[in-house]
Protein backbone atom coordinates (compact mmCIF):
# COMPACT_ATOMS: atom_id res chain seq x y z
CA UNK A 1 0.00 0.00 0.00
CA UNK A 2 1.77 3.56 -1.19
CA UNK A 3 0.30 6.47 -0.09
CA UNK A 4 1.64 9.49 -1.52
CA UNK A 5 0.43 13.47 -0.53
CA UNK A 6 1.54 16.80 -1.39
CA UNK A 7 -0.52 19.42 0.72
CA UNK A 8 -0.73 22.61 1.87
CA UNK A 9 -2.87 21.57 4.76
CA UNK A 10 -0.81 20.47 8.13
CA UNK A 11 0.21 17.36 8.34
CA UNK A 12 -1.31 14.97 10.45
CA UNK A 13 1.00 12.58 11.82
CA UNK A 14 -1.50 10.23 13.73
CA UNK A 15 -3.83 9.74 10.51
CA UNK A 16 -0.46 9.18 8.66
CA UNK A 17 1.20 6.66 11.02
CA UNK A 18 -2.08 5.01 11.26
CA UNK A 19 -2.02 4.34 7.40
CA UNK A 20 0.82 2.72 7.44
CA UNK A 21 -0.42 0.21 10.39
CA UNK A 22 -3.31 -1.10 8.74
CA UNK A 23 -1.42 -3.93 7.38
CA UNK A 24 -0.58 -6.76 9.36
CA UNK A 25 2.41 -4.80 9.65
CA UNK A 26 5.03 -6.04 12.96
CA UNK A 27 6.52 -2.93 12.90
CA UNK A 28 6.33 0.70 11.65
CA UNK A 29 9.08 3.46 11.72
CA UNK A 30 8.51 6.94 10.77
CA UNK A 31 10.55 10.16 10.26
CA UNK A 32 9.63 13.89 10.53
CA UNK A 33 10.77 16.73 9.60
CA UNK A 34 9.90 19.88 11.85
CA UNK A 35 10.31 24.09 11.05
CA UNK A 36 13.51 25.07 13.61
CA UNK A 37 13.27 28.21 14.82
CA UNK A 38 16.79 27.99 16.13
CA UNK A 39 18.65 30.05 13.87
CA UNK A 40 16.32 33.07 13.86
CA UNK A 41 13.65 31.59 10.79
CA UNK A 42 10.09 33.06 11.47
CA UNK A 43 8.59 31.08 8.42
CA UNK A 44 9.61 28.43 5.46
CA UNK A 45 7.91 28.77 2.30
CA UNK A 46 7.60 25.59 0.04
CA UNK A 47 7.73 25.44 -3.67
CA UNK A 48 7.23 22.49 -5.48
CA UNK A 49 6.90 21.20 -9.19
CA UNK A 50 2.92 19.93 -9.24
CA UNK A 51 2.99 16.51 -11.14
CA UNK A 52 6.73 15.57 -11.08
CA UNK A 53 6.60 16.11 -7.54
CA UNK A 54 4.49 13.35 -6.79
CA UNK A 55 5.61 11.62 -9.26
CA UNK A 56 8.90 11.67 -8.17
CA UNK A 57 7.97 10.54 -4.18
CA UNK A 58 5.47 7.61 -5.84
CA UNK A 59 8.95 6.22 -7.55
CA UNK A 60 10.96 6.61 -4.63
CA UNK A 61 7.61 5.01 -2.25
CA UNK A 62 7.76 2.04 -4.62
CA UNK A 63 11.87 1.58 -4.92
CA UNK A 64 11.86 1.35 -0.76
CA UNK A 65 8.78 -0.90 -1.33
CA UNK A 66 10.40 -3.55 -3.16
CA UNK A 67 13.67 -3.49 -1.97
CA UNK A 68 12.63 -4.08 1.60
CA UNK A 69 9.47 -5.83 1.34
CA UNK A 70 7.44 -3.49 2.36
CA UNK A 71 4.08 -3.58 3.95
CA UNK A 72 3.39 -0.06 3.22
CA UNK A 73 4.71 3.49 2.59
CA UNK A 74 3.72 6.34 3.81
CA UNK A 75 4.76 10.19 2.64
CA UNK A 76 3.81 13.33 3.24
CA UNK A 77 5.08 16.84 2.20
CA UNK A 78 3.07 20.06 2.94
CA UNK A 79 4.19 22.90 0.61
CA UNK A 80 3.54 26.73 0.92
CA UNK A 81 4.28 28.71 3.98
CA UNK A 82 5.06 27.32 7.34
CA UNK A 83 6.01 28.85 11.03
CA UNK A 84 8.36 26.92 12.98
CA UNK A 85 7.14 24.16 14.60
CA UNK A 86 5.17 22.74 11.70
CA UNK A 87 5.46 20.15 10.27
CA UNK A 88 7.12 19.66 6.58
CA UNK A 89 7.41 16.04 5.81
CA UNK A 90 6.31 12.70 7.01
CA UNK A 91 7.39 9.01 5.78
CA UNK A 92 6.35 6.12 7.31
CA UNK A 93 7.67 2.51 6.54
CA UNK A 94 5.87 -0.93 7.42
CA UNK A 95 7.26 -4.24 7.45
CA UNK A 96 7.12 -7.74 9.45
CA UNK A 97 9.75 -7.12 11.08
CA UNK A 98 11.33 -3.84 12.93
CA UNK A 99 15.07 -3.98 10.98
CA UNK A 100 13.67 -3.21 7.44
CA UNK A 101 11.24 -0.84 8.29
CA UNK A 102 14.14 1.31 10.34
CA UNK A 103 16.44 0.95 7.06
CA UNK A 104 13.42 2.08 4.89
CA UNK A 105 12.47 5.13 6.67
CA UNK A 106 15.94 6.66 6.74
CA UNK A 107 16.30 5.90 3.07
CA UNK A 108 12.96 7.48 1.87
CA UNK A 109 14.36 10.55 3.92
CA UNK A 110 17.84 10.53 2.49
CA UNK A 111 16.55 10.25 -0.64
CA UNK A 112 13.08 12.33 -0.98
CA UNK A 113 16.00 15.15 0.43
CA UNK A 114 17.96 15.25 -3.16
CA UNK A 115 15.24 13.91 -5.40
CA UNK A 116 11.61 15.09 -4.99
CA UNK A 117 11.35 18.76 -6.73
CA UNK A 118 10.85 20.94 -3.42
CA UNK A 119 12.58 24.31 -3.00
CA UNK A 120 12.65 26.15 0.58
CA UNK A 121 13.07 29.52 0.90
CA UNK A 122 13.22 30.69 4.70
CA UNK A 123 12.10 34.26 6.03
CA UNK A 124 14.00 35.86 8.90
CA UNK A 125 11.77 38.82 9.79
CA UNK A 126 11.68 41.23 6.44
CA UNK A 127 14.54 39.22 4.62
CA UNK A 128 14.22 36.14 2.75
CA UNK A 129 16.57 33.78 1.07
CA UNK A 130 16.14 30.43 -0.72
CA UNK A 131 17.57 27.65 0.98
CA UNK A 132 21.11 26.43 -0.95
CA UNK A 133 21.54 21.96 -0.86
CA UNK A 134 24.03 20.33 1.05
CA UNK A 135 26.95 18.35 0.03
CA UNK A 136 25.87 16.04 3.36
CA UNK A 137 22.35 15.49 1.72
CA UNK A 138 23.82 14.40 -1.77
CA UNK A 139 25.93 12.05 0.41
CA UNK A 140 23.63 11.19 2.29
CA UNK A 141 21.30 10.10 -0.36
CA UNK A 142 24.60 8.09 -2.39
CA UNK A 143 25.44 5.83 0.58
CA UNK A 144 21.70 3.81 -0.46
CA UNK A 145 23.37 3.35 -4.04
CA UNK A 146 26.60 2.78 -3.02
CA UNK A 147 25.76 -0.11 -0.51
CA UNK A 148 22.69 -2.20 -1.74
CA UNK A 149 21.92 -4.49 0.75
CA UNK B 1 9.14 23.30 -32.29
CA UNK B 2 7.14 24.70 -29.16
CA UNK B 3 8.43 24.08 -25.92
CA UNK B 4 7.04 24.96 -22.74
CA UNK B 5 9.14 26.23 -20.19
CA UNK B 6 8.87 25.78 -16.50
CA UNK B 7 10.74 28.09 -13.92
CA UNK B 8 11.40 27.72 -10.25
CA UNK B 9 12.69 29.33 -6.92
CA UNK B 10 14.64 31.68 -7.69
CA UNK B 11 15.10 30.16 -11.55
CA UNK B 12 11.53 31.64 -11.71
CA UNK B 13 12.10 34.99 -9.63
CA UNK B 14 14.89 36.10 -11.41
CA UNK B 15 13.14 35.56 -14.85
CA UNK B 16 10.05 37.26 -13.75
CA UNK B 17 7.99 34.28 -14.69
CA UNK B 18 7.13 30.58 -13.78
CA UNK B 19 6.07 29.76 -17.26
CA UNK B 20 6.78 30.81 -21.00
CA UNK B 21 6.58 28.93 -24.52
CA UNK B 22 9.52 29.41 -26.74
CA UNK B 23 10.64 27.93 -29.91
CA UNK B 24 14.34 27.58 -30.07
CA UNK B 25 16.21 26.61 -33.46
CA UNK B 26 17.15 23.85 -34.56
CA UNK B 27 20.91 24.40 -33.80
CA UNK B 28 19.62 23.70 -30.09
CA UNK B 29 20.52 20.49 -29.10
CA UNK B 30 20.88 19.77 -25.38
CA UNK B 31 19.55 21.50 -22.24
CA UNK B 32 22.84 23.22 -22.16
CA UNK B 33 22.23 24.60 -25.77
CA UNK B 34 18.72 25.55 -24.68
CA UNK B 35 20.12 27.34 -21.59
CA UNK B 36 22.70 29.23 -23.54
CA UNK B 37 19.88 30.67 -25.74
CA UNK B 38 17.26 31.47 -23.36
CA UNK B 39 20.06 33.63 -21.74
CA UNK B 40 19.57 35.84 -24.63
CA UNK B 41 15.97 36.45 -23.63
CA UNK B 42 15.94 39.16 -21.22
CA UNK B 43 18.26 40.75 -18.69
CA UNK B 44 16.50 38.48 -16.15
CA UNK B 45 16.91 35.26 -17.91
CA UNK B 46 20.87 36.15 -18.27
CA UNK B 47 21.50 36.53 -14.69
CA UNK B 48 18.89 32.94 -13.33
CA UNK B 49 20.78 31.33 -16.21
CA UNK B 50 24.29 32.33 -16.04
CA UNK B 51 26.17 29.77 -13.89
CA UNK B 52 25.08 26.01 -14.88
CA UNK B 53 26.53 24.37 -12.37
CA UNK B 54 23.38 26.27 -10.13
CA UNK B 55 20.74 24.65 -12.52
CA UNK B 56 18.94 21.39 -12.55
CA UNK B 57 17.12 20.30 -15.33
CA UNK B 58 13.80 17.73 -16.05
CA UNK B 59 12.18 16.65 -19.63
CA UNK B 60 8.82 15.73 -19.63
CA UNK B 61 8.63 15.51 -15.65
CA UNK B 62 12.46 13.71 -15.69
CA UNK B 63 15.28 14.54 -13.78
CA UNK B 64 17.74 14.55 -16.98
CA UNK B 65 21.77 15.84 -16.62
CA UNK B 66 21.97 19.49 -18.85
CA UNK B 67 23.85 17.30 -21.95
CA UNK B 68 20.24 15.95 -22.16
CA UNK B 69 19.41 16.01 -26.16
CA UNK B 70 15.71 18.20 -26.26
CA UNK B 71 14.56 16.73 -29.49
CA UNK B 72 10.56 15.80 -28.96
CA UNK B 73 10.33 17.44 -25.03
CA UNK B 74 7.06 19.39 -24.91
CA UNK B 75 7.91 20.44 -21.23
CA UNK B 76 11.56 21.31 -20.01
CA UNK B 77 11.97 22.68 -16.21
CA UNK B 78 14.82 24.42 -14.94
CA UNK B 79 15.23 25.03 -11.24
CA UNK B 80 18.30 25.02 -8.72
CA UNK B 81 19.39 21.99 -6.91
CA UNK B 82 15.95 20.43 -4.67
CA UNK B 83 15.42 21.24 -1.01
CA UNK B 84 12.99 19.18 0.49
CA UNK B 85 12.63 17.34 3.71
CA UNK C 1 12.90 15.79 27.85
CA UNK C 2 12.35 12.20 28.99
CA UNK C 3 8.72 10.69 28.81
CA UNK C 4 8.14 6.61 29.92
CA UNK C 5 5.04 4.93 30.07
CA UNK C 6 3.77 1.47 30.93
CA UNK C 7 -0.11 1.09 30.67
CA UNK C 8 -2.04 -1.37 30.26
CA UNK C 9 -4.36 1.38 28.27
CA UNK C 10 -3.97 1.00 24.13
CA UNK C 11 -1.39 3.31 22.50
CA UNK C 12 -2.06 6.42 21.08
CA UNK C 13 0.60 7.13 18.69
CA UNK C 14 -0.31 10.72 17.42
CA UNK C 15 -0.27 11.77 21.28
CA UNK C 16 3.17 9.76 22.35
CA UNK C 17 4.24 11.57 18.49
CA UNK C 18 3.30 14.67 19.82
CA UNK C 19 5.35 14.75 23.19
CA UNK C 20 8.63 14.90 21.02
CA UNK C 21 7.52 17.20 18.81
CA UNK C 22 7.25 20.05 21.30
CA UNK C 23 10.91 20.54 21.63
CA UNK C 24 11.72 22.83 18.65
CA UNK C 25 13.29 19.67 16.94
CA UNK C 26 14.21 19.66 13.43
CA UNK C 27 13.51 15.51 12.86
CA UNK C 28 11.68 13.00 14.83
CA UNK C 29 12.21 9.49 14.07
CA UNK C 30 9.27 6.67 15.76
CA UNK C 31 9.07 2.94 15.23
CA UNK C 32 6.16 1.37 16.60
CA UNK C 33 5.84 -2.59 17.25
CA UNK C 34 2.30 -4.19 16.54
CA UNK C 35 1.04 -7.80 17.24
CA UNK C 36 1.41 -9.70 14.25
CA UNK C 37 -1.19 -12.40 12.99
CA UNK C 38 0.60 -13.75 10.26
CA UNK C 39 1.55 -16.80 12.19
CA UNK C 40 -2.10 -17.58 13.75
CA UNK C 41 -1.32 -15.59 16.44
CA UNK C 42 -5.10 -14.49 18.58
CA UNK C 43 -3.57 -12.95 21.28
CA UNK C 44 -0.60 -11.51 22.71
CA UNK C 45 -0.02 -11.56 26.79
CA UNK C 46 2.55 -9.07 28.56
CA UNK C 47 4.10 -9.49 31.88
CA UNK C 48 6.06 -6.98 33.25
CA UNK C 49 8.32 -6.28 36.24
CA UNK C 50 6.69 -3.00 38.02
CA UNK C 51 9.09 -0.52 38.98
CA UNK C 52 12.27 -1.67 37.64
CA UNK C 53 10.46 -1.88 33.75
CA UNK C 54 9.96 1.88 34.49
CA UNK C 55 13.37 1.82 35.79
CA UNK C 56 15.16 0.56 32.75
CA UNK C 57 13.16 2.70 30.15
CA UNK C 58 14.28 5.81 31.90
CA UNK C 59 17.70 4.76 32.09
CA UNK C 60 17.88 3.78 28.02
CA UNK C 61 16.29 7.11 27.31
CA UNK C 62 18.64 8.55 29.40
CA UNK C 63 21.53 6.47 27.52
CA UNK C 64 20.39 7.90 23.85
CA UNK C 65 19.70 11.05 24.91
CA UNK C 66 23.17 11.79 26.32
CA UNK C 67 24.89 9.92 22.90
CA UNK C 68 22.66 11.59 20.60
CA UNK C 69 22.06 15.07 21.88
CA UNK C 70 18.45 14.29 21.95
CA UNK C 71 15.67 17.51 22.42
CA UNK C 72 13.34 14.32 23.58
CA UNK C 73 12.99 10.42 24.15
CA UNK C 74 9.34 8.94 24.54
CA UNK C 75 8.86 5.16 25.90
CA UNK C 76 5.78 3.68 25.45
CA UNK C 77 5.21 0.04 25.96
CA UNK C 78 1.49 -1.50 26.63
CA UNK C 79 1.33 -4.44 29.41
CA UNK C 80 -1.75 -7.06 29.75
CA UNK C 81 -3.51 -8.56 26.97
CA UNK C 82 -3.47 -7.07 23.11
CA UNK C 83 -4.81 -8.72 20.47
CA UNK C 84 -3.42 -8.97 16.15
CA UNK C 85 -3.03 -4.94 15.22
CA UNK C 86 -2.24 -3.54 18.97
CA UNK C 87 0.54 -1.53 19.41
CA UNK C 88 2.77 -3.17 21.98
CA UNK C 89 5.30 -0.38 21.74
CA UNK C 90 6.03 3.11 20.86
CA UNK C 91 9.46 4.98 20.77
CA UNK C 92 10.46 8.17 19.70
CA UNK C 93 13.96 10.27 19.25
CA UNK C 94 13.71 14.46 18.62
CA UNK C 95 16.94 15.74 17.25
CA UNK C 96 17.99 19.07 15.77
CA UNK C 97 18.67 17.20 12.74
CA UNK C 98 17.50 14.04 11.23
CA UNK C 99 20.13 11.05 11.27
CA UNK C 100 20.81 11.30 15.36
CA UNK C 101 16.74 10.83 15.60
CA UNK C 102 16.71 8.04 13.06
CA UNK C 103 20.02 6.61 14.72
CA UNK C 104 18.61 6.77 18.16
CA UNK C 105 15.33 5.52 17.30
CA UNK C 106 16.92 1.98 16.45
CA UNK C 107 18.81 2.05 18.74
CA UNK C 108 15.89 2.23 21.75
CA UNK C 109 14.17 -0.20 20.29
CA UNK C 110 16.88 -2.62 19.83
CA UNK C 111 18.55 -2.17 23.35
CA UNK C 112 14.52 -2.16 24.77
CA UNK C 113 14.33 -5.90 23.63
CA UNK C 114 17.40 -7.41 25.44
CA UNK C 115 17.31 -4.72 28.59
CA UNK C 116 13.65 -4.37 29.74
CA UNK C 117 12.34 -6.73 32.08
CA UNK C 118 8.96 -7.64 29.51
CA UNK C 119 7.70 -11.45 28.92
CA UNK C 120 5.32 -11.99 26.06
CA UNK C 121 3.39 -15.15 26.19
CA UNK C 122 1.20 -15.67 22.67
CA UNK C 123 -1.98 -17.29 22.33
CA UNK C 124 -3.27 -19.37 19.33
CA UNK C 125 -6.84 -20.36 20.17
CA UNK C 126 -6.80 -22.75 22.93
CA UNK C 127 -2.74 -23.14 22.93
CA UNK C 128 -0.46 -20.82 24.91
CA UNK C 129 3.11 -20.47 24.82
CA UNK C 130 5.95 -18.21 26.48
CA UNK C 131 7.73 -16.63 23.46
CA UNK C 132 11.64 -17.72 23.28
CA UNK C 133 14.51 -14.72 23.48
CA UNK C 134 16.25 -14.50 20.53
CA UNK C 135 19.69 -14.54 19.16
CA UNK C 136 19.37 -11.89 16.65
CA UNK C 137 17.97 -9.52 19.31
CA UNK C 138 20.68 -9.99 21.36
CA UNK C 139 23.06 -9.83 18.08
CA UNK C 140 21.25 -5.89 17.27
CA UNK C 141 21.58 -4.45 20.55
CA UNK C 142 24.73 -5.80 21.38
CA UNK C 143 26.09 -3.78 17.69
CA UNK C 144 25.65 -0.45 19.68
CA UNK C 145 28.22 -1.38 22.20
CA UNK C 146 30.62 -2.99 19.73
CA UNK C 147 30.47 0.58 17.80
CA UNK C 148 30.01 3.53 19.38
CA UNK C 149 30.08 6.69 17.16
CA UNK D 1 18.32 -12.27 56.57
CA UNK D 2 15.13 -11.96 54.83
CA UNK D 3 14.94 -11.65 50.84
CA UNK D 4 11.93 -10.84 49.17
CA UNK D 5 11.92 -13.61 45.66
CA UNK D 6 9.81 -12.53 42.60
CA UNK D 7 9.53 -14.67 39.72
CA UNK D 8 7.77 -14.21 36.47
CA UNK D 9 6.64 -15.76 33.37
CA UNK D 10 7.62 -19.28 33.09
CA UNK D 11 9.43 -19.32 36.46
CA UNK D 12 6.30 -17.68 38.36
CA UNK D 13 4.19 -20.60 36.56
CA UNK D 14 5.97 -23.08 37.19
CA UNK D 15 6.63 -22.07 40.84
CA UNK D 16 3.08 -21.70 41.23
CA UNK D 17 3.55 -18.14 43.09
CA UNK D 18 5.25 -14.68 41.61
CA UNK D 19 6.47 -13.79 45.39
CA UNK D 20 7.83 -15.28 48.29
CA UNK D 21 10.03 -14.24 51.22
CA UNK D 22 12.61 -16.62 52.14
CA UNK D 23 15.70 -16.57 54.38
CA UNK D 24 18.76 -18.69 52.95
CA UNK D 25 20.94 -20.25 54.95
CA UNK D 26 24.79 -18.06 55.26
CA UNK D 27 26.67 -20.45 53.04
CA UNK D 28 24.11 -19.28 50.28
CA UNK D 29 26.29 -16.69 48.70
CA UNK D 30 25.68 -16.13 45.33
CA UNK D 31 22.24 -16.29 43.24
CA UNK D 32 23.17 -19.45 41.43
CA UNK D 33 23.67 -21.13 45.01
CA UNK D 34 20.02 -19.14 46.26
CA UNK D 35 18.86 -21.12 42.79
CA UNK D 36 20.01 -24.79 43.90
CA UNK D 37 19.15 -23.76 47.33
CA UNK D 38 15.43 -22.56 45.81
CA UNK D 39 15.45 -26.11 44.35
CA UNK D 40 14.66 -28.17 46.90
CA UNK D 41 11.65 -26.05 48.60
CA UNK D 42 9.19 -28.36 46.08
CA UNK D 43 8.87 -29.73 42.97
CA UNK D 44 7.24 -26.52 41.11
CA UNK D 45 10.87 -24.62 42.41
CA UNK D 46 12.91 -27.77 40.48
CA UNK D 47 10.89 -27.38 37.18
CA UNK D 48 11.38 -23.32 37.44
CA UNK D 49 15.42 -23.45 38.72
CA UNK D 50 16.85 -26.27 37.30
CA UNK D 51 18.66 -25.42 33.89
CA UNK D 52 20.53 -22.04 35.15
CA UNK D 53 21.44 -21.65 31.47
CA UNK D 54 17.41 -20.59 30.60
CA UNK D 55 17.49 -18.05 34.01
CA UNK D 56 17.93 -14.04 34.31
CA UNK D 57 18.56 -12.28 37.66
CA UNK D 58 18.00 -9.01 39.43
CA UNK D 59 18.99 -7.94 43.13
CA UNK D 60 17.00 -4.79 44.22
CA UNK D 61 15.36 -4.17 40.67
CA UNK D 62 19.38 -3.90 38.98
CA UNK D 63 19.99 -6.67 36.56
CA UNK D 64 23.01 -8.82 37.52
CA UNK D 65 25.15 -12.11 36.46
CA UNK D 66 24.21 -15.16 38.51
CA UNK D 67 27.76 -15.39 39.92
CA UNK D 68 26.81 -12.09 41.62
CA UNK D 69 26.96 -12.01 45.58
CA UNK D 70 23.07 -11.98 47.16
CA UNK D 71 25.49 -10.17 50.55
CA UNK D 72 22.70 -7.44 51.35
CA UNK D 73 20.12 -7.83 49.21
CA UNK D 74 16.36 -7.20 49.78
CA UNK D 75 14.32 -8.46 46.57
CA UNK D 76 15.65 -10.72 44.05
CA UNK D 77 13.64 -11.60 41.00
CA UNK D 78 14.19 -14.37 38.57
CA UNK D 79 13.11 -14.92 35.25
CA UNK D 80 13.55 -16.34 31.52
CA UNK D 81 15.61 -14.18 28.93
CA UNK D 82 13.12 -10.55 28.36
CA UNK D 83 11.39 -10.48 25.26
CA UNK D 84 9.50 -7.30 25.31
CA UNK D 85 9.00 -5.17 22.23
Amino acid sequence: MIRVSVQAAPIDSGTALSYAERTGAGGVASFTGLVRSDDGVTALELEHYPGATEAALTRLAEEAAQRWSLLAVVIVHRVGRMVPGDRVVFVAAAAAHRAPALEACAFLIDRLKTEAPFWKRERRGDESRWVAARASDDAAAAKWRAAPD
Amino acid sequence: MAIEMLYFAWVREAIGTGHEMVEPPTDVATIADLIDWLGARSSGHAEALADKARLRAAIDQQFVPLETAIAGAREIALFPPVTGG
